[in-house]
């Protein structure tokens, strides 16, 4: 099977994880098996991907981003006021937001600092400036988005097209560019890459940024989907990359990621949520059972690593 | 001279830096009449933070991935347990330590469990294992608060000799961690671990086993905090560990502590956690509001970061 | 009404307000399923309090085809995306507690600030030389803080008798609240003659008053049953006077009602208002008596109490 | 003065200078390589010869001398993105790929110019084309990740893209021990390509602790000592005495083969069954032997040497009386334990015997530390220093300290040789036998014929399995070289 290399197989796992739950669901619950249906199960998913996306890419040069969900919430308080009032200086904020990303790159870099405690504190910055944004929840999206967001393309729903778009593109820039290798290439040796005379304070720079660019088009698509804002919209967004990016089959040294998989793996989480609320679990247990299906999920790639390990070994 | 330099290379020395610089403007404030109030108050409240944060520090120094989330979890399941073995009756204090220390143990034993035998990473295998244990102490009790038996109420919020008794708790425990880390055996494996887990296991250190016993030490100190703080402020309550998630893990980075893992220190986290809580209550004292707070919060972490980072050698 | 099927979509359960709220909602829908007035009223509660993953619920509640979903919800614009998708598909909306503000969802509103200023009022009777206040707000970025919290200085701007000397975040957690105070309490002046709340956090703020030795000022209660009991120790020791305001957990039950109403095709408007639960010195035994220990001071509503609310909001 | 175009050096350092805090790594270094000409730099451990090409490389930044390149004067802005442009390519001793990248995306890294529409096609063929040029047969699939290449195999990989071209002409390729994870085919290999681009005009820097390999490629040998070159000629005018006695070591005479022990009676210390469907020979140790593992690189020694360190068992309780102790070759991903000093590096395996109570005792050892340090002389002042400020050679040394020092009867070595000077081996040689003959197993993996020669028995590995057990004197290069191609030699 020599098709059959370490990073299909690592995709493979999330795939299937995937489609079992969503037999698993459209039997629960039959009325799921149609246009409107799949939209409404995987809608909210997106802001997710673009979210899992951003993170991974902070992962494929070895460090977290522990400032995720605080900034998604930022931005979507940014969408939901600037943006919407004054596109000018929203978009600036925005555009201003990404440089902030690849400034934390550069000081992470040169300073050698370690990204999860700036990240953290970055955490509290954001955090404290979408409060004083918005104190009190509000915020109206803006029109377009909110039109991209409910759009309704023919025969297959905008979450299923948005999901497959995000994917591609991210499976583009981040496996098969130019630009893509150096970074993953930062993350697998940084040194041997600083001596093949790349400047990795550049490429992690610019990664930082891409990431921000991808946390902003998260933030942007949340409001889109609900309409307004509130300063700890998404803060659950900082686990739930996280744990897309693991269970998509990625790592969190080594730069081996995959942003195809990281992108089914937040669709996995959503659906997971989903598939418990069919299941009708007492109230008591089911904040557990969303605990118990990641770790039934997370325990499926334990077949496959062996598979992969004993490929390794041939 | 020689004793400032000497003291200036200490990892932890900016921790103490930043908390004493914090605690100066606070008490300067008040003309000085504060000093004694504020100080006790933040001794008793960085002991929580310390209480979990050294065992959050064995599990960090581990090596990368390495954290424990369900330290907030395991603090509530403690306490509600506890509290309702001991039944606010003061002949069953035993009991419901022993139940503490049991909680913890049994934690940790699932949480390195699903790290080992299923392969999970350590921060989603935590994660899950939190969301379950959450699960298990809304079941066991709906949030209902009992009184912690009068002994324990009055020893937790007592001081001896001017000094908080949690603070005294706090002090005995980290200096068996201090201990355990610069003078015993355990303290090797668990750095050698964290530098490279392959290169301890060739070198012949029970790898297996220290992890297990740090993920159970980990969970047992969180669940000890646990029982002190619901005895401390009068009864548990089911979100009674929610800010320790976030604060456990800064305080052990802000200590000093090698996210990377492989080189942990204890004094740190008394600095970081008095710092965390200093910082919080300057900011309340000078009237900033909880946007700005939250903003100066972060901008003071990441300053403190910077100034105790070395630059990048190439 | 005996075809159809409510669900209870509900964003946090992680405190004893919630848990009281599940317990009336299951004390009074379980009956009224029994007897075949409704034909199911399932409860769902989301792991975190998070706006988005309660959309995400919202969205499931859809497509399984409730027919009414009453709404205790994490943010009352981030879910209108989704509520209106409810509305859409023909779904009643009902909002209690954290109400909605899609036009389209029925709203059982407590007027919040009206709350707040009726702390002051209560205030200025008991205190008429007035004094220097303490504010303990919620969580911030929270629409009901923001709203408690206008009311409040609201009543203060109309009382120059008094004013508020500090303000801290107590996160409506009785733990956080007491670290809070504990934090800020020092730095105030001696002179402190009452503590305005939002409700959990009385009785961390005595502890706190407590630990730095201070005189209790007048501290304003919520109805956990630790506030109340608390309140009724220092009444018989020293005749310690105050009030308490909250919202009754029970009012999910008039939700459930509510919706049940409208499904039945009665013409409801689409805000009603429930008054707040106000426990005064006079009152107190008797609620006290009324409430399990360690749980929540509570009204549960039946079908005559909620067609009267409708009544009389016609 | 009038040059011919081939006397000006593609590069020249004179008087360069470097030192690292104390250690004064290089001290007033003049040194020049012209094109067409193989120049091999020879040197103990810690020599200065990876400094001395980080400088050439422009990795490092020396504290004092001139750089030329072409001539031209080119001190103070030199860099590395400067030396590349100038086709100065390096390929350094711990590999320097990408494990998570493909071969192909790894090209990729080291030619930027590989960029744009069609580029993964493009580098794909560079290094496919190359690899088949200096490595006829070598079998790599460029497409697949290096992290499931063997040692070997990626030392290929990187051999083979610091020689291909795109944009800028190859002028000057360093090679700092390439072939020590080749075995003796593969070595030849690249030898012989280094002659053809000599040859063809470019230059080589070649850097290695095998001396026959060194005069028979090299042109001129230069030797560097305690961070100064000390002698400088043409190869054909020394001889491995020579070299050695300018470096600064004796060569020891060697054993010769002994006859086979006589194992009989003695109860085997260690033994592992064969478990594959093919036939196969099952490995058992008695006390007292040395035994060799020999056969082509990567197939299957390391993995046999962790299986059996492993299969003691020690992962959750730590073993007292513990019966193996290893030693690694791969010291960056096996061995070191970075973050540490020296000395802690040296007593981590020894660790539970110095410990009381949970307490480890500090005095004892230290005394442990520095009796090793004396025995073995690694290099240093203080064993508080990190051991990263050792050179690789004094590294690995530590590596041995730590396995000798234990009491466990059996020793476990994977090639733990690579890197380490001429001087030292011989010193560590004569521990072995010494160790041996009070009663020591020694299992030891090497890719280098001279160290498989010395053992009592040797099992060849074919294919991750025995495939050979040669004894005494029968252990030599031909039976050993035989069993390891037996098939492919038919
Ligand atoms: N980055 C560094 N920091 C500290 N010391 C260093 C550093 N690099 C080299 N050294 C020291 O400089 C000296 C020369 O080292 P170098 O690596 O050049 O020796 P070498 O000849 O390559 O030895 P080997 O044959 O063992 O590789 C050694 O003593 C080494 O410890
Ligand atoms: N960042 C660093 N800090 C301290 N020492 C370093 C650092 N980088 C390299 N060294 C040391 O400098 C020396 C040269 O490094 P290098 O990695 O080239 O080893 P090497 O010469 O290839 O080793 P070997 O002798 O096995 O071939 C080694 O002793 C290495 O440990
Ligand atoms: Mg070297
Ligand atoms: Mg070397």
């Amino acid at each position: 099977m020599k098709w059959l290399t370490a990073e299909r197989l690592r995709l493979l796992v999330p795939a299937l994880s995937l489609v079992v739950l969503l037999a698993a669901v459209f039997y629960l619950q039959p009325r799921t098996m149609s246009y409107t249906g799949l939209n409404l199960l995987f809608n909210l998913a997106v802001p997710i991907a673009l979210a899992t996306i951003a993170q991974m890419l902070i992962m494929t040069v070895n460090d977290l981003d522990l400032s995720m969900g605080t900034f998604v919430s930022f931005v979507a308080c940014v969408t939901a006021t600037f943006l919407q009032t004054d596109p000018l200086t929203g978009a600036l904020i925005l555009v201003g937001c990404i440089a902030v990303y690849a400034g934390l790159g550069v000081i992470i870099h040169l300073r050698n600092l370690p990204s999860i405690v700036v990240t953290l504190g970055m955490s509290f910055v954001w955090s404290g400036l979408a409060v004083l944004l918005l104190p009190a929840p509000g915020g109206v999206a803006p029109d377009w988005i909110r039109w991209l967001m409910t759009s309704k393309p023919p025969l297959v729903p905008m979450a299923i097209v948005a999901s497959v778009l995000i994917a591609v593109i991210a499976h583009f820039l981040v496996m098969r560019s130019a630009f893509g290798v150096v970074i993953r290439g930062v993350g697998g040796n940084e040194r041997s890459v600083a001596r093949a005379g790349w400047s990795v304070v550049r490429a992690r720079a610019a990664t930082y940024a891409l990431a921000g660019f991808f946390a902003v088009l998260s933030g942007i698509c949340l409001v889109g989907l609900t309409t307004s804002a509130d300063a700890n919209i998404a803060l659950r967004y900082t686990l739930l990359s996280i744990a897309g990016v693991i269970l998509g089959g990625g790592e969190f040294v080594g730069g081996r990621v995959s942003p195809i998989g990281a992108v089914i793996g937040a669709l996995t989480l959503t659906l997971a949520a989903s598939f418990l609320s069919f299941l009708k679990i007492p109230p008591d247990w089911q904040i557990g059972a969303q605990g118990a299906i990641l770790i039934i999920v997370l325990a499926l790639r334990l077949i496959l690593n062996r598979r992969e390990s004993v490929e390794k070994a041939k | 001279m020689n004793l400032v330099v000497r003291l200036l290379a200490k990892p932890w020395i900016w921790a103490f830096v930043a908390a004493f610089g914090v605690w100066l403007a606070t008490i300067l404030f008040t003309g000085g009449a504060s000093t004694l109030g504020l100080s006790q108050a933040a001794l008793t409240f960085a002991a929580f933070s310390i209480i979990v944060g050294l065992g959050q520090m064995f599990v960090i120094t581990l090596g990368p991935g390495n954290v424990d989330l369900s330290i907030p979890a395991t603090m509530t399941l403690a306490g509600t347990v506890a509290l309702k073995v001991m039944d606010t009756n003061n002949d069953l204090i035993v009991a419901g330590i022993a139940a503490t220390l049991a909680i913890g143990i049994a934690i940790g034993i699932a949480n390195y469990g699903l790290i080992k035998l299923l392969r999970i990473p350590p921060i989603i295998a935590t994660l899950s294992s939190s969301f379950i244990v959450q699960s298990t102490a809304i079941w066991y009790n709906r949030g209902i608060r009992i009184k912690p038996p009068a002994y324990l109420a009055e020893f937790s919020t007592a001081s001896t000799l001017g000094i908080p008794n949690v603070a005294i708790v706090a002090l005995v425990i980290s200096i068996v961690a201090w201990v355990l880390l610069e003078k015993g055996i355990y303290g090797r494996w668990v750095s050698a671990i964290g530098q490279n887990m392959r290169a301890a296991r060739l070198a012949g250190v029970p790898v297996d086993g220290v992890r297990f016993a740090t993920y159970v030490f980990c969970a047992v100190l969180a669940a000890l905090c646990g029982f002190l703080l619901s005895c401390f402020s009068g009864g548990a309550a089911l979100n009674m560990g929610a800010e320790y998630l976030l604060t456990s893990i800064a305080v052990v980075i802000i200590g000093g502590t090698a996210v990377a893992g492989g080189f942990a220190n204890v004094p740190g986290i008394w600095g970081a956690s008095l710092f965390l809580f200093l910082v919080v209550s300057m900011l309340n004292t000078y009237g900033a509001s909880a946007g700005v707070r939250l903003l100066l919060t972060g901008l003071i972490i990441i300053a403190v970061i910077i100034a105790a980072s070395r630059k990048q050698t190439v | 009404t005996s075809g159809k099927r409510i669900a209870l979509s509900n964003n946090y359960a992680g405190n004893s307000w919630r848990q009281a709220m599940l317990e009336s909602w299951a004390k009074v829908t379980g009956p009224a399923a029994e007897q075949g007035i409704v034909a199911a009223a399932d409860a769902f509660t989301t792991a975190e309090n998070q706006a988005t993953e309660q959309a995400a619920q919202i969205q499931n509640l859809i497509l399984q085809g409730y027919d009414a979903i009453v709404l205790n919800a994490a943010s009352p614009t981030a879910l209108n995306g989704a509520v209106k998708e409810a509305c859409d598909a023909g779904i009643v909306v009902v909002s209690f507690d954290g109400i909605v503000t899609e036009p389209c969802a029925y709203r059982i509103a407590v007027d919040f600030a009206a709350m707040g200023k009726a702390e002051v009022d209560y205030l200025k009777e008991a205190l008429p030389e007035g004094g220097k206040l303490l504010e303990i707000r919620g969580l911030a970025g929270v629409f009901v803080d923001d709203e408690i919290s206008k009311g409040i200085h609201e009543g203060v701007a109309e009382n120059p008798q008094f004013e508020i000397v500090g303000s801290v975040h107590g996160d409506w957690a009785q733990d956080v609240a007491q670290k809070a105070v504990a934090g800020i309490l020092p730095s105030l002046p001696s002179d402190i003659v009452g503590v305005v709340t939002q409700g959990g956090d009385g009785y961390g703020a005595a502890q706190a008053f407590a630990a730095a030795g201070r005189p209790t000022p007048l501290i304003i209660m919520g109805n956990r049953q630790d506030e109340l009991a608390w309140w009724k120790e220092q009444k018989d020791a020293s005749g310690y006077k105050t009030m308490s305001v909250s919202i009754a957990p029970g009012v999910s039950t008039l939700a459930f009602w509510v919706a049940q109403q409208i499904l039945d095709g009665q013409k409801v408007p689409q805000d009603l208002v429930v008054p707040f639960l106000r426990i005064d010195q006079d009152n107190l035994e008797a609620s006290l008596e009324s409430t399990p220990a360690g749980g929540v001071a509570n009204v549960e509503y039946s079908l005559e109490d909620a067609k009267k609310v409708i009544a009389e909001a016609m | 003065m009038n040059q011919r175009p081939q006397d000006v050096p593609v590069i020249a350092v004179d008087g360069a200078s470097k030192s690292f805090g104390a250690v004064r790594a290089l001290d007033g270094v003049g040194f020049a390589v012209r094109p067409g000409e193989c120049v091999g730099l020879v040197g103990h451990n810690g020599a200065g010869k990876s400094t001395l090409v980080g400088i050439i490389n422009g990795g490092l930044k020396p504290d004092a001398g001139a750089i030329s390149l072409d001539g031209l004067d080119a001190t103070g802005h030199y860099s590395i993105g400067e030396a590349r442009s100038h086709g100065v390519r390096c390929v350094f001793q711990e590999l320097s790929l990408c494990p998570n990248l493909t071969v192909t995306e790894n090209t990729r890294i080291t030619h930027a110019s590989l960029k744009g529409f069609g580029w993964r096609r493009r580098a794909e063929a560079l290094i496919r084309a190359k690899l088949d040029e200096i490595f006829p047969g070598h079998g790599i699939d460029c497409r697949t990740a290096i992290s499931t290449l063997t040692i070997a195999e990626r030392q290929m990989v990187e051999i083979a893209t610091a020689f291909s071209e795109t944009d800028s002409k190859v002028k000057l390729v360093i090679l700092d021990e390439p072939t020590s994870s080749l075995d003796a085919s593969l070595a030849g290999q690249l030898l012989a390509y280094v002659r053809r681009f000599v040859s063809g005009g470019g230059a080589v820097v070649l850097i290695s602790h095998i001396l026959g390999e060194i005069l028979s490629t090299a042109d001129r040998v230069v030797v560097m000592k305690d961070g100064k070159v000390v002698g400088e000629r043409a190869a054909k005018e020394f001889s491995i005495e020579g070299l050695v006695a300018a470096m600064g070591s004796v060569v020891r005479a060697r054993d010769a083969n002994r006859p086979a022990r006589d194992v009989s009676g003695l109860a085997p210390v260690l033994e592992q069954r064969a478990h594959t469907r093919a036939e196969a020979i099952d490995f058992v140790a008695y006390p007292g032997e040395i035994i060799g593992l020999a056969g082509l690189g990567g197939h299957g020694q390391t993995r046999t040497l962790v299986s059996l360190f492993m299969g003691q068992g020690g992962d959750w309780i730590p073993r007292h009386d513990s019966k193996v102790a290893f030693v690694a070759g791969d010291r960056h991903v096996d061995g070191n334990l970075p973050l540490w000093s020296i000395l802690k590096n040296m007593t981590i395996t020894l660790l539970p015997d110095l410990t009381r109570a949970g307490l480890v005792d500090d005095r004892q050892e230290g005394a442990i530390g520095k009796s090793w340090r004396d025995r073995i002389e690694i290099r240093t002042e203080n064993l508080g220093n990190p051991i990263l400020s050792l050179s690789g050679g004094n590294q690995q040394k530590v590596l041995f300290a730590r396995a000798l020092a234990t009491r466990a009867p059996v020793v476990l070595m994977d090639d733990p040789m690579r890197g380490v000077d001429i001087g030292t081996k011989q010193e560590v040689y004569h521990m072995l036998r010494v160790e041996a003959d009070k009663g020591r197993t020694f299992v030891w993996y090497s890719t280098e014929m001279d160290e498989v020669c010395q053992c009592d028995r040797v099992y060849v590995f074919r294919e991750g399995r025995i495939v050979a057990e040669l004894r005494g004197q029968e252990v030599t290069e031909e039976r050993v070289l035989a069993a390891s191609f037996a098939e492919k030699a038919a």
